[in-house]
Formats: C-alpha cells, structure tokens, sequence
C-alpha cells in the first residue's frame, strides 16, 4: 500500500493516542506555558523582555518540541511496536511523514498559545501588516520543526539513555530554526521597528530548511531508525 | 471463519525459508553463527534450545529486523542480502515484547495493525472473535489487561496481518488453556490454508504437538532433530 | 474506592440527594446581599482614591480574593495533616482539602484577573514582571499541579496520601508571596492596609468584600465537597455492581 | 548449596498466608472479588486459572503492593489491612516483568539484590550458581541478554533474597529445559527450608508437578481443586 | 537494615548505573552547554547577556534537572525495579536520600560546567571575595534542587505520561530556587554591581528551601511513589 496512506494510517493512529491520553494537551501545554514565565522571570527586566520576547517564543517552542517529540516516540518504543512497524512492513517513508503531521498538528496548537501568552506576558503587540508575514513564519517553522523532530526522535528511539540524547542530536540542527523564526516574528512584531519587508529573506531559510528535511526525511527515515 | 488467512498466495517452487550458513551479529556477539535451514510452504516448524541460543535472533533475521552478515538468506523468495526490508510485508512477527499501544483500546490496536494490510472490519472483528476478546474486553485500553490478555491482543493484530510466514517467540507463554486451543486452531488453519509457520518455544509438549517439524538451535546453528 | 473505613459509612447515593441544606442556603442567602452591600458601597459610597482615581475600587475584589485564596489554601494544609495524622485519618478531611484548594485556585485566578485589569489602569500594563505578581502566578500553577495529582487515580485513599503531601509542601509558598514585595523588586503595592493608608470609608467597603468573600467560599467548599462526598459515595456503590459483575465471571 | 535459603525461620503458629473475603481494586475494576486462601509454611502452592482472573493481583496485595479494599488478609503474621507495607522485607516476588537494571550486569542486579539483605559475596555466588548463570554471562549487560537469561537474572536475584515467602508469577514461562530444573530445585529446597512457595503458572503439567497443593482463581476468588 | 545503608546503597547503584551507561556525561552535559549556547543565540546581544548570564546558569541548570531526573526513574520504571525496590522492603526514606544523593552528584558536575561556560561565553567575570559566596550557594541550591526532583520524580514515575508530567509539577517549585540562586549568583559575580553582601539573604532561603524538601522528602516519598 502506498506511502500516502500508510501516513494517514500512522498520523490519526498518534492523535487518536493523544486523544485518549490528553498527555499534551494536560502536561506540555501548561509546561510550555511555564517555560514562558520562567524566562521572563530570570530575566526580569521589562525593556529585555519586549526586546528578547519573539526569541523566547522560539525557545520555549523547542523546548516542548522536546518533550512531545519524546513522547512521540516513547509510544512507539515502550513495547517495542516500532519492531513491529518495520516488520509490517509499513513504509518507513510513510511513518516518517505520518508522525510528522501529528507532530505539526500538536506543535501550532502549542505555539498559538504560546503566541498570545508572549502578547500578554512581554506586551508585544501584533502590527495589522505584519499578520501574513506572522503566519507564514508559524507555518514554515513548525513544518521545518515537525520534520526535525520525526527525524532525530527516530534517531534517537534506537538508542541507549534515549531521553537524553534526542535533545543532544536536535538542538544543534534547530538552531538555524530559533533564528530565522526570531528574526521573522521581529520583522513581523515590529521589534526594534523592524519591518515586515525584513522578515521574508528569513522566510526562504525556513521554508529552505523545512524541504530539506522533508525530503531528507522521507527518504532517509528507513536507514535511521534501521538499526 | 477463514477469512482471516484467505489471501492468496502463489505457489512458490523454492521453500519459503532457505538459509545456507547464517551468520549475524549482535553488537559484536554472533548471536547466529552457520545456521542452515530450510522451510517449506505450509509447514508448522518448532525451534527450540537453550537459551541464548539464538531463536530469537533467527525469527528476527528471517523478518528482515537483523542483517546477515555472512552466508546466503532467502525468505519467500526474497534475497534477504540484498535487501531485507523486501521481504517486510509479507511476514508477521510476535516477538517476546508484544508490541502494542497502551494508550489505545484493544479495538484500536487490531484495527490499526490490520489497516497496515488493508483488512476490512469484518476481518478485525474475525481476528478479535479468533482470540477470543470479541467482549468486553474490545474496549479497555490496553494497559489496563492482564499479562495473558495482552499476548492474546498480540496475537490478535498478528492474526488480522494475514501474513504468508509467521515467525512466532513463545507464543504459548502466558496464555490460559482456552488461548492455547485458540493459538492452535489459528496457526494449524493459517498452515492448512498456505502460509507458513516457524514458532519457538520452550514448551515442548505443547509446541510438539503442533509443529509438523522440529529442529533444535544451539550456539547460533540449526540441528536437526530425528523423529 | 473509598477504603473499607469509610465505605460502610458512606450514604448510597439516592437520585434526590440534595447538597444544600437549609444552612448552606441561609449562607448562600447572606452572600447574595452582602455582594449586594459590596456593589453599593465599593462602587457609589466609597471616595475616589488621589492617585488611583476610580481605579482603586478594584482593590475591594482584588484582596479579599487574594486572602481568602490564601485562607483556602491554608484549609487544605491543614485538612491534608488532619488525614496523615493516623488518629484523625478520614476521606472527608481528604475531600474538604480537595475543594477548599479548587475554591482557592478559582479565587486566585481572580487576584490575578482583577490584579492584571488594575495593571492596565495604573501600570499601563497587564503584567509586570514584580516579585508578588509573578510568585502569585506561580502559587497559582503549583496549585493547578496539586489538583492534577488529584488526578492521577489509584484508590481514594491514595489520592488522599499522594495529594495530602503535596499539599502540605505548597502551603509554604504562601509566605514567599506575601513577603515577596519586602525582598526585591517591589513594584507592586507594598503593605498599605495594615499600616493604615486607606480612609475609613475604604476601609470598610474592604471589609465588607472580605466578609462576602468569605461566605462565597464557605458556601462553595460546603457544597463542593458534599459532591465530592457523592462521587466517592458512587463509586462504592458503582463498586457493589462491578464486584457482583466480576463474581459472574467465576460460573462459568 | 543451602547457604542461600538458610535465614532462620522462626516457626508460626498461623497459617503463613490468611486471605478472608478480600477485595482489591485496580482503577474501578475488582480485581479480587472476595477471594479467601490460607497457605501453611512449607507449601508449594500452584494458582491457576484463566487469563485476567486474578492470579497477579493476589500475588501483589501479598506482597503488599495492593492496598486491600474489604475483607482481612494477614501474611507472615502481618496484617495488611493496617499497614501493607510491614510484610514486605520478609516476601519476594517475581513478577511479569523482571524489574532489572539494564544497563547494569548480571552480577551487579544479583549483588545490588543480595545487598538489600545483607546477603555475603558467597551467597551471591551461589544465588548466581542455582540459576547457572555463573559463566561468561554473569558479566554481561543485562540489556544484551536474550528472555530467557533475563528471566534466570531475576530469579538469581530473588534467590538472593532469601525470602520467607516467594511469590512467583510464571517463573517456568522462557526458561529451558535445564533453567526449569534448576528453578524446581530451588523452590524444593527454599521450600525444604521452611520458606513457603506460592506461584502462579499456566504450565499445568509443569507447574503441577512441583506444587503440593493446587487451587484456580477464578473471578477474583479462589476455589479449591479437588485431587 | 537502616535507612542510611539502603540510601548508599542506592546511591551506589545509580552512580554505578551511570559509570557503565555514560548517559549524563556523553549526553546531558552537552545538551546543557548546548542550551547555554541557544541561549547566547537567542538574545545576541553582549551587554543583555552579561547582565542576565547569572539568570540563565539557573534556567539551564533547571531544564537540565528535568533531563536528569526523568532519567533517574526512567531507570527504575523501565522494567518494574520500583515494584521491586518496595517489595524489598527497601526503607522509602532511603531510596529518596539514596537517590537525591545520586542525583546531586551529578548536578553539581553539572553546574560547574555550566559556570564556567558561562564565564567563558557571557564574559562574566568572579570577583575573588564573592568566591566564598558563590560556592556557598551552589551547595545550597544543588542540595535543594537534588531532594525537589528526587520528590517529584518519584511521584511523576508512577503517573501515566509521566516524561511531561514532571515539569509541571516541578518547576513552579524550584522557582524560589531560580531566584535565590541567581540574586545570589549576581551577588557573587557583582552583577549590576550588587555586592557579595547583598546575596547572604538569599542563601537563607536557599537553605530553608533544601530543608524542609530534604525533611518532608525522606518523610513522605513513601505515600508518594506507593501505588
Ligand atoms: C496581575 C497583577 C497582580 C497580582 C497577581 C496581584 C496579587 C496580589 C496578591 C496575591 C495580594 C495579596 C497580598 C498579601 O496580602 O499577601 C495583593 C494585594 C494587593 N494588591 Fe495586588 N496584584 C496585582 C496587581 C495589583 C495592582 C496593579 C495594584 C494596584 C496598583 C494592586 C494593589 C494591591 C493592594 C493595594 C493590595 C493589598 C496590599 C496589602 O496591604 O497587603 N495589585 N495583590
Ligand atoms: N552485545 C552482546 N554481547 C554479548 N552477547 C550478546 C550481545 N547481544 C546478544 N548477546 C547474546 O546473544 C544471544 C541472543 O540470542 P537470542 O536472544 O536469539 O536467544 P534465544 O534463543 O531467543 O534465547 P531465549 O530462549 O532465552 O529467548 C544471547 O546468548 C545473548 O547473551
Ligand atoms: N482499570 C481497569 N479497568 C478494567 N479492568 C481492569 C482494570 N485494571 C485491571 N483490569 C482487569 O483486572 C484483571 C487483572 O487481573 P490479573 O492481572 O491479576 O490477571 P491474571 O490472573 O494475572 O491474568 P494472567 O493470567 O493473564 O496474568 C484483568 O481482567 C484486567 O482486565
Ligand atoms: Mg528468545
Ligand atoms: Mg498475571
């Protein structure tokens, strides 16, 4: 069957997981929301905050993008169904984008709120011209994220101590990520009137990074998590 | 009732499993090291041995999970050495760990892995009625089964995968009287009905009796066992 | 479950088992007047204040919100130690703590309503980033986290120890937000009403959101944890069938 | 040999094991539904019985992991139903899982064990012997070793526990031909030495012929089995 | 046996868990530089960064506790060790010491790093009277962190989804810590040219906040982690 449908397969299969546990919805979006408060409370200076709020966004994303990449794939470890995926011979491309889109999907909920915790917590307020600019940013970046994370979670699921080394292999690789999509949600905010006009270059990084891994994804999934 | 296992299967002129000294490695252990041996279609074959003798990693190269590193291995007519994920979707494996969502019902499991092949609900109700958990137990979620109930759903979603060789580890373990009667039934009907089965156990008496054929694994070689 | 201390005691839950009594409505009664007297007086009787202008009315729902959360909080502290204790150990402590925290989170989230509106009119802001707002905030979330392992299953009287415990760690955050504002960052009010600041007039009008408060909360706990009480009570008797049921399997 | 079953065991008057009426609750289910059984010191006793019907569940409110809802249970002379936990230095229990560090050696899970206890170098040793797991094994990661040499740790370890109740919950369930006898050795002598057995098997035939006595849970209760 | 010698014991068998699994060492010293190093990213900007360098220690020290200590009791949920630590009677009081004793190890090898990258990355720079400080507060803090993770992990470990569960029960609580600790650590490092007197205050809530979790820890984490 092909790699189309084995990714719906896969990808309702996640969300109905999330559905009967309410693990992100319960734990990752308050813990997301704490995150927020945390930086703004170690950095307690109010001029910073609005001057650093799109990049707190950013972080405070990856580092959900982190606990609910994990769960993901604990999921698939925990009785060993990942063995038994590849043995159905589940089209590893097909699982590839199936989580991805699971993953997306949980993702801009997680970062909607995050956006408008930022508004309130940072006082950052949103420019009418900057919207378009705002939500492609969002769009672009959670695919880009979705498909990292799929990847490396993968990655990381064969292996020893995997709690702690998913961070380790992501972090690096999303950097380029935190700082396009800061940059953008500047352009797009106004910080330090920016303006609108500068955030789209950082647009073709993101989308750019986005089908690289989207791509290199589908086709390289298989090897990955082949131990 | 034999809807489970009416997917046709081409006569195939080579036997099913031919293994010609296999050797794999585990880590740097050569947890299979000249193994031979050869199954043909409609077989029922018991592996037993010592353990660490190298059931487990035998069923796991046979289903494309373990590369083989020397000698020559064809499964289903599948060159394993060139490539041992071609094989994948016709086999279907129950390995010591069962595989399954906890968070998901056991409905939700059969169902998903039976779409992987595209059963329709009339065959994941047939898998279900099979092993005998067409109840209450339908709708539990999965971590809240017993030991025993949990092997039965394994074998359920293996039962709805209607594969053409069925590699199974202790599939007795845990099961009550009635599950063994129904494991039974199910293989001994899978068998009748083309496919092949290869079942490692411990349990001789049992196994014995089921099998058409046994051979013994010891130190990571295939033994052959006079009647 | 409830243990087998409390599951003989606890009623069999009839279809028509109210959760009021005349009390609580006497209660219920009183609070609507008082809110009637807070209306009157903290909106129309009470003086404008000098620099907070009409602003400073919010004050009558701000604090006595604040303080009866404290108050609540501190109930479940102590209804928590009331369960540990082997002597006084008994699921209705453990049902008193769970609702006296719920009412409290609710009246928390009320500071932190009126306290961010009262923001925007006299900080110009919603938030800021002051020591007794962000550890209000933060006592706020523990107490979100307290009800979750609430949550968490098992039998009652595993919730009642896991929650009780957590309780009683909580409580202490308490005295870090009320003394937040002595040690940094204070831009939020300082002590104003202990040392005399608000006239007479205020003063009272304060008191009287304090009063009304305080019989919204003992109105809300009684019933509160009277449906708690049923829950369990439920699930005894939910438990009568389910064992029933469960005795079936073994005729076969 | 012996050294390892050798804690002093100071005759009981009652029965080792008193279960009258007992009702236990996993979630909302009854897990036992008035279940009543009495076990004198010295016994084998064999619990069967279906799959899900409640044969883990007793083995675990015995050793006090299961708070007990009705009904009085008092084991080794403890009453659980005041405090569940004062059983538990005196009772060991194997259950489904292993409960084993992975990352850790057969030795190191055996000697950590033994330590609980107090348990000296030797009779570590010897605990590592009964299970003849005092080989090249014995210095293996736990996490490489195939089911059945896992299951053998464990039981190693509990040996080192030296117990004056076993709980076992299938402990022939992986184990070869050789693993079984060396584990009914282990249990007739524990048993020998005043300890007392109870385990919870589907290997009938097996399980029946190391057992001095037999009864069937059913239900959540117990019955008794007629010779 | 007492409650110290099973807290070394404990102690022991993490630290030894460790030693053969390197997982903190190779994994999550690397994700805190790396957070360190996101950070830097995230607000580039020299004289914000100084200003806020001691802050940011703390919040990288705080996501790297989560890391830790959802790996600490992964190792001892993974395959039902706590089951079988309990039943061993194991004292509760002593595994919580045991392990909080582990786990501050390990923070403080943490810490130091995370100090010196700070140094070195945020050009902070430690006056030689605020020594004294810094070390005292440290201590302080780490033992605090160590006994609130050990508590809320051990309570998260039996929760269902426990990998998000923990940050929310978590970090709300050792937010006291994240200020004491920075005040403190900006006293040290004359940050804003605070003064080391300025932080001794501070190391009083530090200290208190160490104590009553270390007290009501070894009290309570029984009726926490009892299921
Ligand atoms: C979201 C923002 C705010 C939060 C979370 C908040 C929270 C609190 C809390 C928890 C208390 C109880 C303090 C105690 O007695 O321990 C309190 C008291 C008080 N708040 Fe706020 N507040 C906020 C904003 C404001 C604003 C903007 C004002 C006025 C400018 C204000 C004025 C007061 C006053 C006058 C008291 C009584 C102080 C006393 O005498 O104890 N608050 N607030
Ligand atoms: N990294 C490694 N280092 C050393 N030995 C290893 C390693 N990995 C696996 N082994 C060994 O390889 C063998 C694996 O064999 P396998 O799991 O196939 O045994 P099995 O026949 O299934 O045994 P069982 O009957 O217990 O299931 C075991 O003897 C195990 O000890
Ligand atoms: N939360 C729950 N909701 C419904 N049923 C539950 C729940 N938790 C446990 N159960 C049921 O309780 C029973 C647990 O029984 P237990 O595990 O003791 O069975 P067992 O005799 O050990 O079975 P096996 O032989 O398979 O090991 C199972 O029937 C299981 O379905
Ligand atoms: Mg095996
Ligand atoms: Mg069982």
């Amino acid at each position: 069957m092909n790699t189309w449908r084995i990714a719906r397969l896969v990808a309702a299969k996640d969300l109905r997981v999330e559905w009967r546990s309410r693990v992100v919805l319960n734990q990752v979006l308050p813990f997301a929301a704490l995150v927020m408060v945390m930086f703004a409370f170690a950095l307690d200076n109010d001029t910073v905050l609005t001057r650093v709020a799109p990049g707190l966004v950013w972080l405070a994303t990856m580092f959900s993008l982190l606990v609910i990449v994990q769960r993901a794939f604990a999921v698939e470890t925990a009785d060993g169904a990942l063995d038994a995926l590849q043995v159905a011979g589940v089209r590893l491309g097909g699982i590839f984008l199936g989580k991805a889109i699971a993953l997306a999907a949980q993702l801009a909920v997680l970062e909607l709120m995050l956006l408008a915790a930022a508004i309130v917590l940072y006082k950052t307020e949103v420019v009418a011209d900057g919207i378009v600019l705002l939500v492609t940013t969002f769009v672009a970046a959670t695919t880009g994220l979705a498909f990292v994370g799929t990847l490396y979670g993968g990655l990381a699921a064969g292996a020893k101590g995997r709690e702690t080394l998913l961070p380790l292999l992501m972090l690096p690789v999303v950097a380029p990520v935190l700082i396009g999509a800061t940059r953008a949600t500047e352009a797009a905010l106004g910080t330090e009137n920016a303006t609108p006009s500068d955030g789209w270059p950082w647009i073709g990084l993101l989308t750019l990074f986005a089908v690289v891994f989207g791509v290199g994804g589908t086709l390289a999934f298989g090897s990955l998590i082949d131990e | 009732m034999d809807s489970v296992v009416q997917r046709v299967v081409q006569p195939v002129v080579q036997p099913v499993v031919a293994l010609v000294d296999v050797v794999a490695v585990l880590g740097s252990f050569p947890a299979l090291a000249g193994a031979s041996l050869s199954v043909n279609r409609g077989e029922i074959l018991l592996l037993r041995g010592p353990n660490g003798a190298g059931k487990t990693s035998l069923l796991r190269l046979c289903a494309g999970l373990l590369p083989v590193e020397r000698g020559t291995a064809t499964v289903l007519g599948c060159d394993l050495v060139a490539d041992r994920t071609s094989v994948r979707n016709r086999v279907g494996l129950l390995g010591h760990s069962n595989g399954l969502y906890a968070d998901l019902t056991v409905a939700d499991n059969v169902r998903f892995w039976g779409a992987t092949v595209g059963a329709s609900q009339h065959e994941i109700d047939a898998s279900l009625t099979r092993m005998g958990l067409a109840n209450r137990l339908a709708d539990v979620q999965v971590a809240k089964l017993s030991a025993g109930q949990r092997r039965r759903t394994a074998l359920a979603c293996l039962v709805a995968r209607r594969a053409e060789l069925w590699l199974l580890d202790e599939p007795h373990a845990g099961l009550d009287a009635t599950g063994r009667d129904d494991l039974d039934v199910t293989l001994r009907s899978a068998a009748a009905a083309g496919a092949t089965v290869i079942v490692a156990s411990h349990e001789l008496e049992r196994a014995g009796a089921l099998a058409t054929r046994v051979v013994e694994v010891v130190g990571g070689q295939v033994r052959q066992v006079a009647e | 479950m409830t243990g087998f201390m409390t599951s003989t005691t606890s009623p069999a839950p009839s279809d028509r088992a109210p959760t009021s009594t005349t009390f609580s409505r006497a209660l219920g009664t009183a609070a609507l007047v008082g809110i009637g007297w807070l209306i009157v007086f903290g909106l129309f009787l009470s003086p404008n204040d000098r620099v907070q202008k009409k602003g400073v009315r919010i004050l009558y729902l701000h604090v006595p919100s604040a303080w009866l959360a404290y108050l609540a909080f501190i109930v479940t502290a102590i209804s928590s130690a009331a369960y540990l204790s082997k002597r006084t150990r008994s699921l209705t402590w453990d049902r008193l703590a769970g609702a006296s925290a719920e009412v409290g989170v609710l009246f928390m989230g009320i500071t932190l309503l009126t306290g961010s509106l009262w923001g925007r009119i006299s900080w110009g802001v919603y938030w800021v980033w002051d020591s007794r707002v962000t550890t209000t905030a933060f006592l706020f979330v523990t107490y979100l986290g307290y009800l979750a392992v609430r949550g968490l299953g098992g039998t009652h009287h595993q919730r009642a120890r896991r929650s009780a415990v957590v309780a009683l760690l909580s409580v202490l955050e308490i005295p870090l937000v009320h003394f937040s504002v002595e040690w940094w960052r204070p831009l939020h009010q300082q002590e104003s009403i202990a040392n005399g600041k608000l006239s007479g007039l205020m003063l009272f009008s304060l008191f009287i959101g304090v009063v009304v408060f305080t019989l919204m909360y003992v109105w809300l706990v009684l019933h509160r944890q009277r449906l708690l009480a049923m829950q369990d009570a439920l699930d005894d008797h939910g438990l009568e069938f389910a064992i029933a049921e469960r005795r079936e399997e073994a005729v076969f």
